[in-house]
């Protein structure tokens, strides 16, 4: 059971950190433009992957606070804040911090893919081909 | 959070990944990559980041896959590796 | 009340750069004039912002949303930050004004959005010299690459390739800079520079701290075109239009160098860059690679355009260089070489400007005979040339000066020999440029006939690039030599309140 | 180089799985992230902003300087696509014309006399291919509740998950899925590419235009407590109606921008048949 503790306290680390190596060797190591592309993407969201996973606490519930009507005998969030907004304890909500940053970090990926496919376009246009080495021959020959 | 749940989801995510760098056709990696952010998605939305869920699946997982595809569309399909 | 110039500084190019994105469909004269403006008022709130410093000595914050340091962003101007600041104002408006004509006809129905990414890189570029978080950098990073990509994408055949490049390095530092904000998040819990910077010292053995430094820096380094990650940079830029060159050339590498000096001094203390890791030999060394392959490269290019981007990477190599020295002396030569470099590499590259309008090439020898037609233009290359050799009374010799001291204090004479070597070769590579463009005759390509003049021209008909070119020109290059003679004005009242104390 | 490039990613996978074991436990409540500045947020939120999502509240209000260069990296992008793209209108050798209630297609050459664009007469390219009644009925209908579920999306994103950016995005599938149902020319027939530019200008303008308000009544900029006299509320409040402000904002510029850069991406440029 102890392996089994570890891999639930670190799974989430490994992952994007696989993530992000799969990113990175698409980046690297592919030929193909859109290739490199949907790797740059994967290793873009690798790491928001990873904030996400800073900001996520045991035992807590969404950074939306509990308002309007409280129901009886709600949970411990709803509990507290049954005496008003004096009584919202930190521990009850999950970090939102890094989900704003995410948010940030998302629409900038999206922006970065969509100037990297306009150029990508541009480039087919030019050569006829999104293999890299194809253009480097056509580059050599003239 | 439930953790087999995140287990599960992360290992489909990583295969998702590594399928959309290694199919041999563009069309199927842009796919691929939709899955890929619906997948994370979903993972988001059971880690409680709410928010970031609901823009990776408008963003992500919808607007880059319709880009994807309108580049691949504009240029080829075929690709060797 | 509160003191409102920083935000002015990058507000204003944002809402005009919003204005000129409008009138680019609308209106499409509108869009200069409201660009020029902008620059301008942005200009002189950095000077005023830069005096204000130097006479308070003390740094400004100011806080957006009006939320204090760590809960809000803050912006914080201290010499060093509105010192950068005066440089990309300056740098971009008289860029702006000398390629008025370029624009109009290289990007006719696109001149609105040319201008509003041009003055969006600008308040990109500003906004990562002032902020105090380490967040928001990130955001404005890469509101800085992507208009970067954008104006370096439409250019030369190409130009597309070589831009892709370039986005795909440059993502992976901007990544990797955004996992070393991320390692520093999970070890502190804070984003503000200033709050790290009081909370690292406390955790100097963790080793999160240590990769976040690390990645950063690779980051950095992979956007700075430091020597093993310096591919992306020569093609970029030499496929690039002139009026972009003119901007992104000279500012993108030195802000780079600027935001490590920052991250190393600020928010990782002197000691910890310094004393605790022994990574300032090994840097060093980096640097010198740098210099030598930069400066081998540019001998080996016939394209001058291209010769002058491996020039800059020898460059990076001296600031980074000459930082990691770990002196006083070195520091401000680093600093120092951040200011000359930016108005030197503005300089050469308005000159390569020029002779492509009047050559319509960017080979070396087409320069033929232009000392004979253009005698003011090719003095001011020549002042820009010696500068960038180091020549006394231009800033070139001055920044060279210091970094060689601190090389030699610090007891670092291989770096002092790069240095050196490096002069040497850009040396022989102005002085082969200055030969051909002074002894053979100038041929005309416009026209297809050869005057035929003897040595400089003799019978060459004097025909000067227009006003708008040459003005602004003429005004840099005689900046070069403004620069030399205050530059030891400049290292005493801001750059010696820019190192920290503890930097002997 | 595909071999350099394999032993640096495994050589700094390695070091990632190194470092990160050193990490606090996944979800530790007493991590440094989750006691130094987070708590903060939480508690004041309400008494603050009067604004239940914290992430909004964060997002648009603590951190709102970040969100509006947010906006402007994404209206970076849409001018960055267009400039890059974008190809001068040329009159073309022979356009295509298909008569719709028949199904024929008429090639008009140089000289002839084109029709109208309308119902009648539509204008193909040479790659055309027939569009399927039942999707392009079933997505005119899907469009006004797609446009509804934004508009609320934007509107309530104070009281739970959503807010500009998810509502913009929505805003502008619901026209890409227009565009691409129908066809490119359609849709740029409605919305011309010059109102997307315009409007995604406008939407950051709206969100740096508020910030800059605040500074000419005398605050810091994007202090939206300046507001409180023009909405006729306490300084609370005008946080909480500045921050939909600047949502309605970013939607605008969101949506917009979306628009603009599937315009361009989807035709190369041409902004002709599209997809």
């Amino acid at each position: 059971m102890d392996f089994l503790t570890v891999l639930i306290s670190r799974a989430n680390y490994w992952a994007y950190i696989i993530l992000m190596m799969v990113g990175l060797y698409a980046m690297i190591a592919k030929n193909n433009l859109v290739k490199k592309i949907v790797g740059m993407s994967i290793f873009q969201t690798a790491v928001i992957l990873f904030y996400v996973s800073i900001g996520a606490k045991q035992g807590a519930t969404i950074p939306i606070l509990r308002h309007g009507p409280v129901p009886e005998g709600g949970g411990i969030a709803h509990a507290a804040l049954r005496h008003g907004t004096d009584a919202v304890q930190a521990v009850n909500y999950i970090n939102p911090l890094p989900h704003v940053l995410m948010l940030t970090a998302i629409v900038v990926g999206v922006a970065t893919l969509g100037v990297a496919l306009a150029l990508a376009i541009k480039v087919y246009k030019e050569y006829g081909t999104l293999e890299e080495n194809e253009i480097n021959q056509r580059l050599r020959r003239g | 959070m439930i953790w087999q749940l995140d287990l599960i989801i992360l290992v489909l995510v990583i295969v998702c990944a590594i399928a959309a760098i290694n199919v041999k056709d563009l069309l199927s990696a842009a796919i691929l990559l939709g899955a890929y952010s619906f997948l994370l998605c979903l993972l988001w939305a059971i880690m409680g980041a709410v928010d970031v869920a609901f823009t990776e699946a408008t963003v992500g997982a919808g607007v880059s896959t319709v880009f994807c595809v309108s580049a691949v569309f504009h240029t080829t399909r075929r690709t060797t590796d | 009340m509160v003191n409102t110039l920083p935000a002015l500084v990058i507000i204003v190019p944002l809402l005009a750069a919003l204005m000129v994105a409008a009138a680019g469909f609308i209106d499409k004269r509108a869009c200069f004039p409201v660009a020029v403006a902008a620059l301008s008022v942005s200009f002189l709130g950095a000077a005023a912002l830069l005096v204000q410093v130097v006479n308070t000595g003390l740094a400004i914050e100011y806080r957006f949303a009006g939320w204090a340091a760590p809960m809000g962003i803050v912006y914080v101007i201290d010499h060093l930050s509105a010192l950068v600041l005066v440089v990309i104002t300056a740098v971009s408006l008289v860029n702006l004004v000398s390629s008025k004509q370029t624009i109009h006809r290289e990007f006719a129905d696109k001149e609105g959005a040319f201008i509003s990414l041009y003055v969006l890189f600008t308040a990109g570029l500003i906004g990562m010299t002032a902020t105090g978080d380490a967040f928001n950098l990130y955001v404005l990073l890469e509101i800085a690459s992507l208009s970067g990509y954008a104006l370096i994408g439409l250019g030369k055949a190409r130009a597309p390739l070589a831009t892709l490049n370039y986005l795909f390095l440059g993502t992976i530092g901007a990544t990797f800079y955004l996992l070393g904000v991320g390692y520093l998040y999970i070890a502190t819990g804070s984003l503000n520079m200033a709050d790290l910077a009081a909370i690292l010292p406390g955790m100097k053995d963790s080793g999160i701290v240590l990769f976040a430094f690390i990645i950063m820096l690779s980051g950095l380094f992979v956007k700075m075109a430091l020597f093993p990650v310096h591919g992306w940079l020569p093609g970029a830029y030499s496929q690039s239009s002139s009026a972009a060159a003119g901007l992104i050339a000279p500012l993108t590498t030195k802000v780079t160098v600027y935001i490590m000096v920052r991250i190393c001094l600020n928010l990782f203390s002197v000691d910890y860059t310094f004393h605790q890791l022994n990574v300032s030999d090994f840097l060093v060394w980096v640097a010198i690679a740098t210099i030598v392959f930069g400066s081998l490269s540019a001998l080996a290019q016939t394209d001058y355009k291209k010769m002058l981007t491996y020039i800059i990477i020898a460059e990076v190599g001296y600031m980074v260089g000459g930082f990691f020295l770990g002196n006083r002396m070195g520091m401000s030569g680093a600093i120092l070489h951040i200011v000359n470099d930016a108005v030197m590499t503005l300089c050469l590259f308005m000159a390569a400007g020029i002779f492509l309008w009047k050559t319509g090439s960017e080979e070396r020898g087409d320069l033929k005979g232009l000392f004979g037609s253009m005698p003011f233009t090719m003095a001011g290359f020549v002042l820009a040339g010696l500068s960038i050799i180091g020549v006394p009374p231009t800033c070139g010799f001055f920044s060279k000066w210091y970094l060689v001291s601190g090389g030699i204090a610090a007891g670092q004479y291989a770096f002092v020999a790069a240095l050196l070597f490096s002069s040497l070769v850009n040396a022989v590579l102005f002085f082969r440029l200055f030969e051909i463009s002074y002894f053979e005759p100038f041929i005309d390509h416009h026209h297809g006939s050869d005057d035929g003049g003897g040595h400089g021209g003799a019978g060459a008909v004097i025909q000067e690039a227009p006003m708008a070119m040459l003005v602004p020109f003429l005004f840099v290059s005689i900046m070069l030599l403004v620069l030399g003679i205050y530059s030891g004005r400049i290292v005493t009242n801001i750059i010696h309140f820019a190192i920290p104390a503890g930097v002997i | 180089m595909k071999l350099i490039g394999k032993m640096t990613i495994l050589l700094c996978g390695i070091l990632l799985i190194v470092f990160a074991n050193k990490f606090p436990e996944f979800g530790d409540p007493h991590s440094p992230a989750s006691t130094h500045l987070s708590p903060y947020y939480i508690e004041h939120t309400m008494a603050d902003t009067a604004v239940p999502n914290m992430v909004t509240s964060v997002l648009a209000d603590y951190r709102g300087y970040d969100t509006m260069f947010e906006t402007t990296v994404i209206l970076t992008a849409g001018l960055a696509c267009f400039f890059l793209l974008r190809l001068p209108e040329e009159e073309e050798k022979e356009i295509y014309f298909r008569h719709v209630p028949t199904g024929v297609t008429i090639r008009i050459e140089e000289c002839g006399a084109a029709p109208e664009d309308s119902d009648v007469f539509q204008r193909i390219d040479a790659q055309w291919v027939p569009r399927d009644i039942i999707i392009r009925s079933t997505s005119r209908l899907l469009m006004p509740f797609i446009q509804i579920f934004a508009l609320y999306v934007v509107a309530h994103g104070h009281h739970s998950p959503g807010g500009g950016f998810q509502g913009g995005v929505i805003l502008g599938a619901a026209v890409i899925l227009f565009a691409i149902s129908h066809n490119l020319r359609t849709t740029v027939a409605k919305i011309s590419e010059t109102s997307a530019a315009i409007m995604s200008a406008a939407g950051v303008f709206i969100y740096a235009g508020t910030g800059a308000l605040c500074v000419m009544l005398g605050e810091n900029f994007l202090n939206y407590g300046a507001l409180a006299p023009l909405l006729g509320t306490d300084r609370v409040m005008a946080r909480s109606h500045g921050i939909l402000i600047v949502e309605i904002g970013v939607a605008l510029a969101v949506m917009s921008v979306m628009i603009w850069i599937y315009y361009n991406l989807s035709s190369a440029g041409k902004q002709d048949e599209g997809l």
